[in-house]
């Protein structure tokens, strides 16, 4: 694989509430590649944006980071002063968010908020950061870009907003965008739409990015690598192919066997609530809502078992010693295109050393 | 717009109708005549002069002439300033009184805005309690006692501005800040709350993810945000000042409204207080519309046809 | 890495089923909302701490015909306008000495002739009262007049804004219009008239300041009620068939409770301080009964000769309104679900 | 499932619900719709924000006073009912559960009083033991237990909270649910022990309902009919699998090629079929029209022709 | 008898600067002395006009426009004489003016708040009641220096009105000229007195007295201006007065009290006395021992020193002292007409009066209120009074009432009351004008205090006695020591002003009574 541009290692933050510390982050690393997309699903509460705005250093003021590192091009961001932050941020680092209703200043035109980060980082003259921001603009595919560029974000419709938004973000190319739920306020439509924008701009601007959501369809479409995440760790990465078509941890089992399928009579639920993250469980904090927990998930944390070298889960299922689980049917189908993924991929590079 | 404005306009003439009726039949009420050497004069007499000034009719032929009156522009003339019509009493002792509540709205806007963004910005922790109970010290002292504080210490022990009248800008200053304290005060804890909500939205998370500085996302983002609530609180509070402060008006000598509006209540010169009480519902009735129109202006989101809540 | 660790032989058994933790159980103990809210403003220094001190300021005021040291109304002549003087506290002005215009200390207990084991801590007013014990008696006025005052207020705020925002259409632009009216009448010309169409004192003042006051209540119970009115909850109410009356009753009061509590946490010292104006024009609270806002009148004329008989007045009111305040500041807070810290 | 002897138990003609009529806001929320649902089925209603799903949810549980067109409930016409009685038992028959799991539940009340208050209303219960036993019966049909009842809706995950509205909505016996988005507000574990739960619901009560989201993958797993609907009309109306295998309306299939699914290979496959909204304001007539057998279009009548022959080609 | 020091001027050597900075409490609400009503505006209409006579030191009456006056043998008719002199315009000042004055003022249109003051002059009644026309009132111009002025019925105090300023001329080329106007600024109104009037717009709070260099007399006036500033607070002015902005202000009780040894203090006493009124109609009230009881616990002494402290002094009677004396031996009115029970503390006499009386009224205990306005010292006044009462009359429960001026008035007016507190302050230095007061008739005996003998005793000052002034002062003396035998009011005390006055300024002189201040002599020394 090319370099990595971006290693979080181990990092810990905790928040704290007038009812005690809430660990929102429990030891996570996970790294990020030139030029690929990294999707963290998870659900509501898992930690996902916790992380990401670590990455900007822009976490809330009862945050505080434990412990961990998060290199960007073998820098820890965490030892950067605020002032070095702000050269970062927007500029080599910038975030999409969840809702574009209320990501957008009210009271300002866009036009303006687009080239903000232009005159911010680039020094850009006035005219030179708007004559930049109109062509942005154009390229996100806003029709009738000129007319608009003096509009207010309310004048907008939801998809044009995001379509700002994103315009913001890359205004000045960075090479890591982190998108928080860019569509999940979106009708699917245009939600297709974004994505297939987001795609677009990637493989002309050549960022990398993080991609958070809880939407598995999304990921699947865009996603490079996958990274799941629980209760504030992340309890299984890999390959999108990997993840979606050999998934390890019964907590990926049951959110891919949650999602309706054509033929499926009965849906997969899965049982009871997340952990309170006041008080983690001491073992794997998915043991009382799995159906394959052993005696060690509630009293020990799974470390990581290495799949493949691209592939790894934390779950005590994979440990040499643990007994065979049959997982739900629909994993078992998964498992199926998988194996013939492998067997193409195989014969593929058996053809390709064959010819 | 056009017929939104004609609406608008249709509806504040009714409500200064409504208000001039009902503070006409509320004049009725007080006790006591309104002349001033009331005491010594026989009933014969005081009989004379009620015929000569009309207060002798029925109470709804009163109401009606002084309706008529009120739409030729007529106020009357004032009971504490015989002939002196009320108009003319209004129109000079307004300007001292409006000079100054708009020097201390000012005043107090600016002051009261840094310091509730101040606290806003570091929130719960020591900045922001000082600036608190500052902004509450200051809605806790009485103006009265404030004025009288400045006027002594500032005025006579320093010697640094006048003590009181009525000259040039350096006069205004002492009164400016008694009456001006308020709402900095207001102003500053508004401003703080507003700014908290702000703070915490989406978009100025934005702006700090472009890599804006501290002061560039408060500056540009977060404060004309904060400040649209403002609008609507000012309006109102604006036509209070300007419409004169009996307390500073009479601690610093100056020739305003303030104080002869309460001399009139007191004294039922029921000319002047009609006219202030039209004045000061002009004032804010024009002031709402105005806020509603700025609001528009201010706040893209809103049309003047929509409404706010 | 991870097949280095030793595990206890029975560690891969599958749990049972029945045995595991019941994962719809809420950890945290069952608090009411109230106990909550209690539980936050507890966080909050400021507010805490002014609660107890407006506990202490009540029980001070209200307890005054019995912990008052002298009595409030009772006048004595020779004691007239004595500074305080606390027995064993040699600083002067608290020593029962005075400043003169020009600026010598001088005892004035000793020029008065006043027995040496006579003293009173906070001086004496122009009647020989005891400035404490009137204080402590303004106090209790001032806190009726605001109390009552905030509680009329709240009857009738708190009915006309739901009405008028759960109505809405025509009724809530006649309404508003009402609204309009009244605080387009300057107060002064109200109150007034009620000093003079009834007796003047406490009960006139309350009931000028109840007239005039409710307006910004009902204002704001309206706009909270407007964007309650179309919360689901509401809807789910009406969908089972609630009549308004009760809808108002048990959903609309409930949510509205934290405006209407900090609401009438700044209701309570502007009517202390409309009172105190009202003192000011002479039209307050009538001889010889006292509240913070006639005493501190009178000590404003006197200030540059007897500074005590302001200072002290002003200070016990500026606590009570820091204090009031900082304790809707913080009930503001307690009362937001959205606090979370 | 799609019996035609079936009975009809609401049937909504011609509905409009316009707001701010007259204003220079006005809103064509619904704009003229007809369709029916069946006592017992599932009737799915999709569509893009701001369609006028919620307002046709509302209109139908008599939340607005419609602009104009009749609803019946079960062979009366809801507007008709004026008698207290029969508002009432109105309110016990048609129940709504709320889209926003957090909006819907009233903050300041415990868990018991809200799924009891409409057993309060309608009193049907004796005394406050059969209440509390009803709330606690309640409560454990929608999987929570009986200490939750005096807990404060603050104290739940959205999904909990989603079925203590459920319980709230079964409380009076419903016949029939309009659940309105029940699951868009909720993380995808959840989604499906909510629908699940509504499934079960529906076969143990004969429960009909009129299921409201814009998820299709989820709707198209619980709804029998499905009508898809854009700008406050109804496009076009088929059983759930006929929608989802042969869209007959270009909106339909544009919104069924944009449902991401959970398949890397699949997604990496995918064409989203575009749609131009222009020609729904050609201001041509337009009416629903039955091109097959319970699959009904809005077309103008040039259009019939081309989805006929559309439907044809499906069939093949 | 004004106890102030500037009347007890030494010549010193006069200041390079002759002007006088003054305090005013009130604004300058009119200079048309036809219809001015209040205090500033007389003694700026005093200081800018001049009529026939002028009020010197203890209201001393002096030529001022007259020359010679011839009184009537009947005493009805009085002949002026007056002198050249020129109005601010420039035209002369004719005998025409007064008329033309005169009957302006009476004219019921004019609506004149002091026109009863004319009455007396002939055909005044009719006139004022719309009976007659203005033209016919008992004043006639013979030629340009001649007034001949006719009366109804004798008073005779009439010299003593003839220097207040209701009774100056007025110009009538300008009087039409300003029309509405007219007084209503500086610039709208002419002077023929000592000083002109500059920079008052009509509303504002400073003004200026200019000397008048048309005047007739300007050799006598040293000033060349004078400077007022109203200041309404106290505190303010005294304020101005330390950093040198005032030559004089006036003192609060507080400040006087703490000031009363400031070399610059001085207290003006004013022709106002302050006294209980009791209501009649109240059975309590009718009895004269709970009257005296009441009357007996006050202990004025105590309450002017130590309460008010202002300069205040006890009233022994209704009659305010320095107002007027006996023509042939010079005793004050008030010392010989005092009646020592009526204004005296003696709480065991009135704890036995107080006992008898309930006992006579056939009670055991009493509440009743005492009214008054809602200044300070109204309510002080009240808190004593409560106190005092409560203190010493056994069953006594008063509760106080403080209103408004006019509704106070309203109300002891209309016969609203129990007790009211009243000050009553005198137009001209005469007794009568406190005695007329509780006749039966008088529209201010709200308490309807009654006495034929009263009655007969202010009939006979006006008619039979009106031109011997010796009978004339036997009647008013009797009549108030009946009064006060009577318990008919209980007197309080009389009022003082008490000042700062800058010690430079000298010659300023002051009259409780009438028109307050005379600056046509006052002058700065160094
Ligand atoms: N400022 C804060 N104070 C206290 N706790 C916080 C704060 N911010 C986040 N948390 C907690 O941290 C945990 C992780 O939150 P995070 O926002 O990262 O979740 P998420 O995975 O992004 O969820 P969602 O899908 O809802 O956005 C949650 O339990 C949340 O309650
Ligand atoms: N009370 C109302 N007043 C004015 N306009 C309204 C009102 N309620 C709904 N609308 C408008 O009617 C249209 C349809 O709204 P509706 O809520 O029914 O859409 P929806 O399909 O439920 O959308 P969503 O998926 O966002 O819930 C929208 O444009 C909305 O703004
Ligand atoms: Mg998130
Ligand atoms: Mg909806």
């Amino acid at each position: 694989m090319t370099e990595n541009i971006l290693e979080v290692n181990h990092l810990e933050i905790n928040f704290h509430t007038y009812a005690g510390d809430v660990k929102a982050i429990r030891d996570v690393s996970f790294h990020l590649a030139k030029g690929e997309t990294l999707a963290i699903v998870g659900e509501s509460g898992s930690g996902k944006s916790v992380t990401t705005k670590s990455l900007m250093g822009l976490l809330a003021n009862n945050a505080e980071v434990m412990g961990g590192e998060i290199l960007y091009h073998g820098e820890d961001l965490l030892k950067k002063s605020e002032k070095q932050m702000e050269g970062i941020r927007g500029k080599d680092i910038a975030t999409i968010f969840q809702d574009p209703m209320t990501s957008l200043d009210p009271t300002m035109r866009i036009g303006r908020q687009i080239a903000e980060p232009l005159m911010k980082h680039k020094h850009f003259k006035k005219e030179k950061a708007m004559a930049q921001a109109l062509e942005i603009l154009k390229l996100v595919g806003i029709t009738d870009a000129e007319r608009r560029f003096k509009d207010y974000p309310h004048q907008f419709s939801g998809g044009q907003r995001q379509r700002i938004v994103i315009a913001i973000s890359l205004v000045c190319y960075p090479e890591i965008l982190i998108a928080d739920e860019p569509t999940t306020a979106l009708d699917v439509t245009i939600q297709a739409q974004i994505l297939e924008l987001m795609k677009e701009l990637q493989s002309k601007i050549e960022t990398s990015i993080i991609f958070i959501t809880h939407d598995l369809g999304v990921v699947a479409g865009m996603a490079d690598r996958v990274a799941v995440m629980y209760a504030g760790r992340i309890i299984e990465y890999g390959t999108v192919d990997e993840v979606f078509y050999n998934p390890q941890h019964p907590y990926t089992w049951g959110l891919l066997n949650s999602m309706p399928t054509l033929d499926s009579e009965h849906l997969y639920a899965i049982p009871g609530t997340p952990p309170d993250l006041l008080d983690p469980p001491k073992g794997d904090a998915f043991a009382a809502r799995n159906d394959y927990a052993m005696k060690i998930d509630t009293e020990q944390q799974p470390p990581f078992f290495d799949v493949s070298p691209t592939h790894a889960a934390a779950t005590w299922l994979l440990h040499p010693d643990a007994p065979k689980v049959t997982p739900p049917v629909e994993i078992q189908r998964r498992y199926k295109i998988f194996s013939e993924q492998q067997e193409t991929k195989i014969k593929a590079n058996q053809n390709l050393a064959e010819g | 717009m056009g017929k939104y404005l004609v609406k608008r306009i249709f509806y504040m003439l009714l409500t200064l109708f409504l208000v001039a009726t009902i503070t006409f039949f509320l004049m009725k009420l007080m006790p006591g005549s309104p002349y001033a050497n009331q005491q010594k004069m026989t009933p014969e007499q005081l009989q004379i002069m009620n015929e000569q000034y009309g207060l002798n009719k029925p109470v709804w032929q009163q109401y009606l002439i002084y309706l008529l009156g009120l739409v030729k522009g007529d106020l009357g003339t004032s009971f504490q300033y015989s002939n002196q019509p009320v108009s003319y009493l209004i129109s000079s002792r307004i300007g001292p009184s409006g000079q100054l509540g708009l020097q201390a709205i000012i005043f107090g806007l600016v002051i009261g805005i840094v310091i509730g963004a101040i606290g806003a910005i570091n929130k719960n922790t020591w900045i922001d309690t000082s600036s608190t109970i500052l902004s509450i010290l200051g809605i806790s002292i009485p103006s009265f006692v404030l004025a009288v504080l400045l006027q002594y210490y500032v005025g006579l022990k320093l010697g640094w501005l006048p003590i009181a009248d009525w000259g040039g800008f350096s006069y205004t200053i002492l009164p400016t800040i008694a009456l001006g304290v308020g709402p900095l005060a207001e102003t500053a804890r508004f401003i703080r709350t507003e700014m908290v909500d702000v703070l915490s939205s989406d978009y100025i998370e934005l702006a700090k993810a472009k890599g804006l500085t501290k002061f560039g996302v408060v500056f540009h983002h977060a404060l004309r945000n904060s400040l649209i609530p403002l609008v609507t609180l000012i309006g109102p509070y604006t036509v209070a000042l300007m419409t004169g402060s009996m307390v500073v008006e009479n601690i610093f000598s100056i020739p305003g409204i303030g104080e002869q509006f309460v001399k009139s209540i007191l004294t039922n010169d029921f000319p002047t207080i009609m006219g202030v009480t039209m004045l000061y519902s002009a004032g804010l009735v024009v002031v709402i519309l105005l806020t509603d129109i700025i609001y528009g202006i201010i706040d893209p989101r809103i049309r003047l046809t929509g409404r706010r809540n | 890495m991870a097949d280095k660790i030793d595990l206890p032989v029975d560690a891969f058994e599958p749990l049972d089923k029945n045995n595991t933790i019941d994962n719809e159980k809420i950890a945290a103990p069952s608090l009411t909302f109230v106990q909550d809210a209690w539980r936050r403003l507890k966080k909050n220094k400021g507010a805490f701490i002014s609660l107890w001190v407006l506990v202490a300021i009540f029980i001070l005021a209200f307890g005054s015909p019995i912990l008052a040291p002298h009595s409030a109304t009772e006048q004595n002549v020779e004691y007239t306008n004595l500074p305080p003087k606390i027995p064993g506290v040699p600083i002067d002005g608290l020593n029962g000495k005075l400043k003169t215009s020009s600026g010598e200390w001088y005892d004035a207990y000793k020029q008065n002739s006043i027995p040496k084991d006579k003293y009173f801590i906070l001086g004496t007013d122009v009647f020989g009262r005891d400035l404490l014990s009137r204080i402590m008696y303004g106090t209790k006025i001032s806190l009726i007049v605001a109390l009552v005052a905030a509680l009329v207020d709240l009857g009738v705020g708190v009915a006309y804004g739901i009405l008028s925002g759960w109505r809405g259409g025509h009724v809530d632009t006649v309404m508003q219009r009402i609204i309009e009216i009244i605080s387009s009448v300057p107060n002064l010309v109200v109150i007034v008239l009620m000093l003079l169409v009834f007796k003047p004192g406490l009960t006139s003042i309350i009931l000028a300041i109840a007239v005039t006051g409710w307006t910004t209540m009902a204002r704001l119970v309206r706009a909270q009620t407007l964007k309650l009115k179309d919360q689901e909850y509401i809807l789910a109410a009406r969908t089972l068939g609630e009549s308004p009356m009760k809808i108002a009753v048990k959903h609309l009061l409930p949510n509205l409770s934290s405006v209407i509590i900090i609401q009438t946490m700044f209701t309570i010292p502007s009517a202390i301080f409309f009172e105190a104006f009202l003192s000011f024009i002479g039209i307050g609270i009538s001889a010889p009964q006292a509240s913070l806002g006639s005493l501190l009148n009178d000590g404003q004329k006197n200030f540059q000769f007897l500074p005590y008989q302001m200072w002290y007045p002003a200070i016990v009111l500026c606590i009570i309104m820091v204090a009031f305040n900082l304790l809707g500041d913080g009930l503001r807070d307690a009362f937001d679900p959205k606090t979370k810290e | 499932m799609v019996g035609q002897k079936k009975n009809k138990i609401l049937k909504v003609r011609h509905l409009k619900q316009y707001f701010n009529v007259g204003k220079p806001d006005e809103v064509k929320a619904i704009d003229d719709i007809s369709f029916d649902i069946y006592e017992g089925e599932t009737f799915g209603l999709v569509g893009e924000s701001g369609s006028g799903k919620t307002t046709t949810g509302r209109s139908i549980i008599n939340l607005y006073e419609p602009t104009d067109g009749k609803i019946d409930f079960d062979g009366v016409d809801i507007r008709k009912i004026k008698s207290k009685k029969d508002k009432l038992q109105f309110r016990r028959d048609m129940q709504m559960i709320f889209q926003d799991p957090y909006a819907s539940l009233n903050p300041r009340m415990k868990v018991k009083d809200i799924v009891a208050e409409g057993i309060d209303i309608h009193h049907l219960a004796a005394n406050d033991e059969a209440r509390a036993k009803r709330v606690e019966e309640l409560l454990e049909t929608v999987g929570l237990n009986k200490d939750h009842s005096s807990r404060y809706p603050h104290e739940f995950s959205g999904g909990q909270r989603q079925r203590i509205g459920i319980a709230r909505a079964l409380a009076v016996e419903p016949k029939f649910i309009i659940a309105d988005e029940p699951i868009s507000a909720l993380d995808v574990s959840i989604q499906a022990q909510v629908v699940n739960l509504l499934k079960e619901l529906q076969i143990k009560n004969k429960l009909t309902y009129l299921f409201i989201a814009h998820d299709l993958s989820m709707v198209k797993y619980i709804s029998d009919r499905i009508g898809v609907m854009h700008y406050g009309k109804l496009l076009e109306i088929a059983p759930a699998n006929e929608i989802y295998t042969h869209p007959l309306h270009d909106y339909t299939a544009s919104l069924i090629s944009a449902v991401p699914v959970p398949d890397p290979e699949f997604e990496r496959n995918r064409v989203q079929v575009p749609y131009d909204a222009s020609i729904e304001a050609d201001g041509k007539q337009r009416r629903m029209v039955e091109i097959s057998p319970e699959h009904f279009v809005l077309a103008s009548e040039d259009e019939i022709a081309m989805y006929e022959e559309r439907a044809a080609k499906a069939l093949l | 008898a004004c106890g102030s020091k500037s009347s007890s001027s030494d010549s010193k050597e006069l200041a390079d600067k002759q002007v006088i900075n003054w305090s005013e409490t009130a604004e300058l609400p009119s200079m048309d002395l036809s219809t001015a009503t209040d205090t500033v505006s007389f003694n700026m209409l005093n200081n800018t006009n001049e009529g026939l006579y002028s009020i010197g030191k203890n209201s001393k009456v002096s030529n001022a426009l007259a020359t010679k006056t011839t009184i009537s043998k009947d005493g009805m008719t009085y002949t002026f004489n007056l002198r050249d002199s020129k109005w601010s315009n420039g035209d002369d000042v004719t005998a025409q003016d007064f008329v033309y004055s005169w009957q302006r003022t009476v004219n019921p249109k004019t609506a004149s708040q002091y026109g009863y003051l004319f009455s007396g002059i002939k055909n005044y009644d009719a006139i004022s009641t719309g009976k007659m026309a203005p033209t016919t009132l008992g004043v006639k111009a013979t030629d340009k220096h001649t007034l001949v002025v006719t009366l109804d019925k004798k008073v005779p105090y009439f010299k003593l009105l003839m220097g207040f300023p209701s009774f100056y001329p007025q110009n009538q080329k300008s009087v039409e000229k300003f029309g509405s106007k007219y007084g209503t600024q500086s610039k709208y109104m002419v002077y023929n007195g000592p000083f002109v009037l500059d920079g008052w717009t009509g509303t504002n709070l400073n003004w200026k007295l200019k000397k008048n260099n048309t005047y007739w007399d300007k050799k006598a006036v040293k000033l060349t201006e004078m400077n007022f500033q109203v200041s309404k607070d106290n505190t303010t002015s005294y304020n101005l007065y330390q950093s040198k902005k005032l030559d004089m202000t006036n003192l609060s009780a507080e400040q006087a009290k703490t000031l009363n040894m400031d070399k610059d203090y001085i207290t003006r006493k004013q022709a106002s006395t302050f006294y209980l009124q009791y209501n009649q109609k109240n059975k309590l009230f009718q009895n004269k021992k709970i009257r005296q009881a009441i009357s007996l616990v006050i202990n004025r002494k105590q309450f002017v020193d130590k309460i008010l402290g202002d300069g205040s002094t006890v009233a022994s009677g209704l009659v305010s002292t320095g107002l007027a004396s006996n023509p042939k031996t010079g005793t004050d009115f008030a010392k010989e007409s005092a009646v020592k029970m009526a204004a005296s503390t003696d709480v065991t006499e009135a704890k036995k009066l107080w006992k008898a009386g309930l006992k006579e009224v056939g009670v055991s205990k009493a509440s009743f209120s005492i009214m008054s306005e809602d200044t300070d010292k109204a309510k002080k006044t009240n808190e004593f009074l409560q106190n005092a009462i409560e203190d010493n009359l056994d069953g006594a429960d008063v509760t106080l009432i403080n209103i408004p001026f006019k509704s106070r008035l309203a109300r002891s007016t209309s016969g609203d009351f129990d007790i009211v507190v009243t000050a009553w302050g005198a137009d001209f230095s005469d007794p009568i004008s406190f005695l007329d007061l509780f006749t039966s008739d008088n529209s201010q005996n709200g308490g309807k205090w009654k006495n034929s003998e009263y009655d007969a005793l202010i009939k006979a000052s006006k008619t039979t006695d009106a031109s011997n002034p010796d009978k004339r002062w036997d009647d008013l003396v009797k009549a108030e020591k009946i009064l006060m035998e009577d318990q008919g009011i209980s007197p309080l005390y009389q009022m003082s002003q008490a000042q700062l006055l800058r010690s430079t300024v000298k010659g300023v002189i002051y009259n409780g009574a009438g028109v307050n201040y005379n600056f046509k002599g006052a002058y700065v020394t160094k």
